[in-house]
């Protein structure tokens, strides 16, 4: 599913990312964890585009993002789901129409949008907030409804920059269930945590250890986690 | 697809509604700047009128020997007023031209420096010819005057050859002065509009990055906005075309007393269109160039 | 407390530089408006003074009898230009005025019309007095025309009264239309330069919104941007200004040919200034009005 | 320094906040916990002005809530240090300028101004990210770059919300223990978390848990880490 090969990025002189090499087969579930400023942003919005590939290279469902033309973006982005770290949502929109923004440009039929939206609606808990305006919602309902974005297309891979930042503990469980679901029907998973709660929650999982730009063995305190 | 190119250009339509103060700020900018392009096309076009009718014409006026039956001169009037080229006829009798004399000097019979010059009043002719534009008129305007001189009855013709050297001068410098005038208002509509257009896109420049992120194409942005800039450029434009209509309605006889006789006249269809077309097309234009950066 | 004003100011300017773009966009949208506006008034102005010239303005013709002496009729003409409330003297000796009529009809030798009429040319002198706008217009203008019927050798004196209704009208259009006009301009101008700028604000609307949140006062976040609107509108004034004036002295001359000799002349500064205070006091009033919202 | 008196707020027909009394003494620590939605960042927005009291009293800081006028806002707010949930830092500054924006606004001397910036930059260890925008920071810079603005200002009253959604297990650690040094000076702290590594940081505090806009008795597990 992704392929990095020595992947560097620099942001002026500031190495952000340094020789990463990866590999992540079909349905594995990858935890990115590291410092705060340690490159898992970067990291991701290489994946998805946003940056573009300069030194190293990269193959992310099958586009070689190394020789990506601007045309075929969005191509990529569609075979993604993203929950960005800052949410970007729509803040005069509803719920309903954010989540149906990523089905739209996609060009579905209203119909399949509208079955799809309401279920993944419901299951994040957002059911009687479906058409107040996303600015209006509380930081913890944004973040829901980001993540309920990145979920409705179904997508191969999912990117998921700091899912639960802003969600209580047990509205943090209940969403790793939603993402474990995802994953035992084959999609992939790439999330950047904090939390070691999260950690605990998918003990078969891998953790991609940043620091620095580049990747380290996990400290010992991750280490625990998972094997607890 | 083309179901969908519809719901696009729906989502165009009503996204104007999301943000609609920086549309109405927009929308008045345009407005204002189309109006003011219409008016000064306006202005252009009634003082080109004006002086083409001043200006751009032959005037001769007709003498008549005094005490000419009014009958011989009424057959004369007639024919006259048939010439080819003729665009306007004013004719006045001995009358007549004592009546307008008196009136002119506000009523007061004071006419002592009349008399004494011993000039009874002649009854006379206006003739204004319009002038074709091109090289054979002098010898046009030479000929006529000496077939108007030798009729029967006729005194003297007035006629200054000064007049077509300043008709040709208007035509010449309308046609020199016009387009460059019509080019520069272009630019700026085209610059104030498209960069309001620009600006307002500037707000929304959060929505557009994020559509981009979910995996929109370019069109699937695009179109939307095109038709916001579109309906922005088609809205203000048809705005100010109409407040101008209103305005020249009401104002149509402002100018019309004497001694000026100017009845504003509205612009004619195709400038209208050509004002239309241009600032929508502006709108989409800017629209287009603003998702691009 | 002084100082901080200062540094507030400075902080305003600064802050242009912090969104070029949005600040670039509004400064072309009010510099075209802004030239807009001038262009329109240097026509108003241009136009209204060459109107004033040929209109405002009573003639009178005055022929002497053919064959007096040179030296008799130029005797006469220095005494005419002394005349009070004289604006322009033009003379024509008999040969400069057929001098002028093979001109004007291009060296074309066929006076053959003008012989018939057995009309030798007499010398003229073409007399324009100023009118001042009063009552005792038309007594004045009299009185003046016998004066001169009563001149030696002259002939005849041509005066047509309907030029002092047509010079009054002007006048009374003048004071009743351009203001107006100009009120409207102003409205244009403060319309758009104001929504522009309020616009460009829009992209700095969370700026502001955290500038209160961490506890500033209202003057503390409304001086930087009075300064920069006042600034925007201050350049983008002064830059149509500067266009206009180089396009003025570009182009001073393009209408100073026969028969128009229209000089163009710049706005009085009066009017400049005007301009640029309009402007800028909008720039700050529509930054003012921003920030309440 | 807070004394709410059956406080309510609602968003049209939704009720945040129902008659919310409370007391809090000059110097507590108050962790308020609740669900995502449950009404946290509207009970703030309340205490620092940015809602108006319609229904009920509160004092903050000597201020009538209930009784303000729009020109005190911004002195009520010279009192307090807010750490927002979405940050509100200007993306085109400088981590600097961000910082000294809170002194600017107070008309400080620029040196005073400088020296106590630099201090908490250094504290919150952004000190090689000083000079830069704040757009190109990691979520976890930007969300350190708001809690050193709120309290680069030395307030009697600190209000943050949700301060470490976006910062690993370390770096909230270390500032929790700089929220604790402004304690253990006198500053009152109302904090919203989410997070049960917080709570257990500060085991004195008082905990307000918020449920559907009422306040309740916290939960077993959040007593729990507090008694731990
Ligand atoms: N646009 C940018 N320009 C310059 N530097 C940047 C930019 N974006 C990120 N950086 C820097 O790159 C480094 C890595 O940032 P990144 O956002 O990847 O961190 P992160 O691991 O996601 O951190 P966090 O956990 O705080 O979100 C940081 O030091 C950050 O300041
Ligand atoms: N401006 C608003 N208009 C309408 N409803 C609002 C508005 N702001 C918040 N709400 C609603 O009020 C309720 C409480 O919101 P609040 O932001 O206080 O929750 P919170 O406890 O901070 O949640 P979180 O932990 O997710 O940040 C939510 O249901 C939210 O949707
Ligand atoms: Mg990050
Ligand atoms: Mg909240």
């Amino acid at each position: 599913m992704i392929h990095l090969n020595r992947l560097s990025y620099s942001f002026g002189s500031n190495w952000a990312l340094k020789d990463i090499s990866l590999h992540v087969e079909k349905g594995e579930f990858i935890f990115l964890t590291g410092h705060s400023g340690a490159g898992k942003t970067t990291l991701m919005r290489l994946l998805y585009g946003a940056l573009p590939v300069k030194r190293g290279q990269a193959t992310v469902a099958g586009y070689e993002l190394h020789k990506l033309k601007r045309k075929q973006i969005p191509d990529l982005r569609r075979e993604l789901g993203v929950v960005f770290q800052d949410f970007k949502i729509l803040p005069n929109r509803s719920v309903y129409e954010n989540v149906a923004l990523a089905l739209t440009v996609r060009s579905m039929a209203k119909s399949t949008i509208d079955k799809r939206v309401r279920a993944i609606i419901r299951a994040l808990g957002l059911e009687n907030k479906t058409y107040i305006k996303c600015h209006k919602l509380s930081g913890g309902e944004q973040q829901r409804v980001a993540i309920a974005r990145s979920m409705v297309v179904n997508p191969k891979l999912i990117l998921a920059d700091e899912p639960t930042g802003n969600l209580d503990f047990e509205l943090s469980m209940h969403l790793m269930d939603v993402f474990k679901q995802f994953h035992t029907h084959g999609t992939t998973i790439i999330m950047a945590t904090h939390s070691r709660e999260i950690l605990r929650t998918v003990p078969d999982a891998k953790v991609i250890h940043l620091d620095g730009g580049k990747i380290c063995e996990p400290p010992e305190h991750i280490l625990s986690e998972m094997a607890s | 697809m083309i179901s969908l190119i519809f719901r696009l250009i729906g989502r165009g339509i009503r996204d104007l509604g999301l943000h609609p103060w920086a549309n109405i700020f927009t929308l008045v900018a345009v407005t204002m700047v189309s109006l003011l392009a219409a008016l000064f096309m306006f202005t252009l076009h009634n003082v080109n009128q004006e002086l083409l009718k001043t200006r751009g014409q032959v005037q001769m006026q007709i003498f008549w020997q005094s005490g000419t039956a009014a009958e011989a001169y009424n057959r004369q009037w007639d024919k006259l007023s048939k010439l080819d080229g003729l665009k306007e006829i004013r004719t006045f009798t001995p009358d007549d031209a004592l009546k307008h004399l008196s009136e002119a000097l506000n009523g007061e019979d004071d006419f002592a420096w009349m008399k004494e010059q011993n000039n009874p009043l002649q009854p006379t002719a206006l003739l204004a010819f319009s002038v074709k534009a091109g090289v054979e008129n002098d010898r046009w305007a030479t000929d006529l005057l000496s077939r108007l001189k030798e009729l029967p009855y006729v005194d003297k013709v007035h006629y200054n050859p000064l007049q077509i050297d300043l008709a040709k001068g208007w035509i010449g410098l309308t046609r020199s002065v016009i387009w460059p005038i019509i080019g520069f208002l272009g630019l700026v509509v085209a610059l104030v509009v498209g960069n309001t257009i620009r600006l307002s896109l500037m707000t929304r420049k959060d929505e557009i990055e994020i559509l981009y992120l979910v995996g929109a194409k370019q069109w699937f942005i695009r179109l939307p906005l095109l038709t916001g800039g579109a309906l922005l450029g088609l809205t203000g434009s048809s705005i100010a075309l109409g407040t101008l209509y209103g305005a020249q309605i009401f104002f149509e006889d402002v100018l019309n007393f004497p001694p000026l006789f100017i009845k504003l006249t509205f612009l004619p269809p195709d400038q209208c269109i050509a004002l239309l077309g241009a600032v929508t097309l502006i709108g989409m234009f800017s629209s287009f160039v603003a998702v691009r950066g």
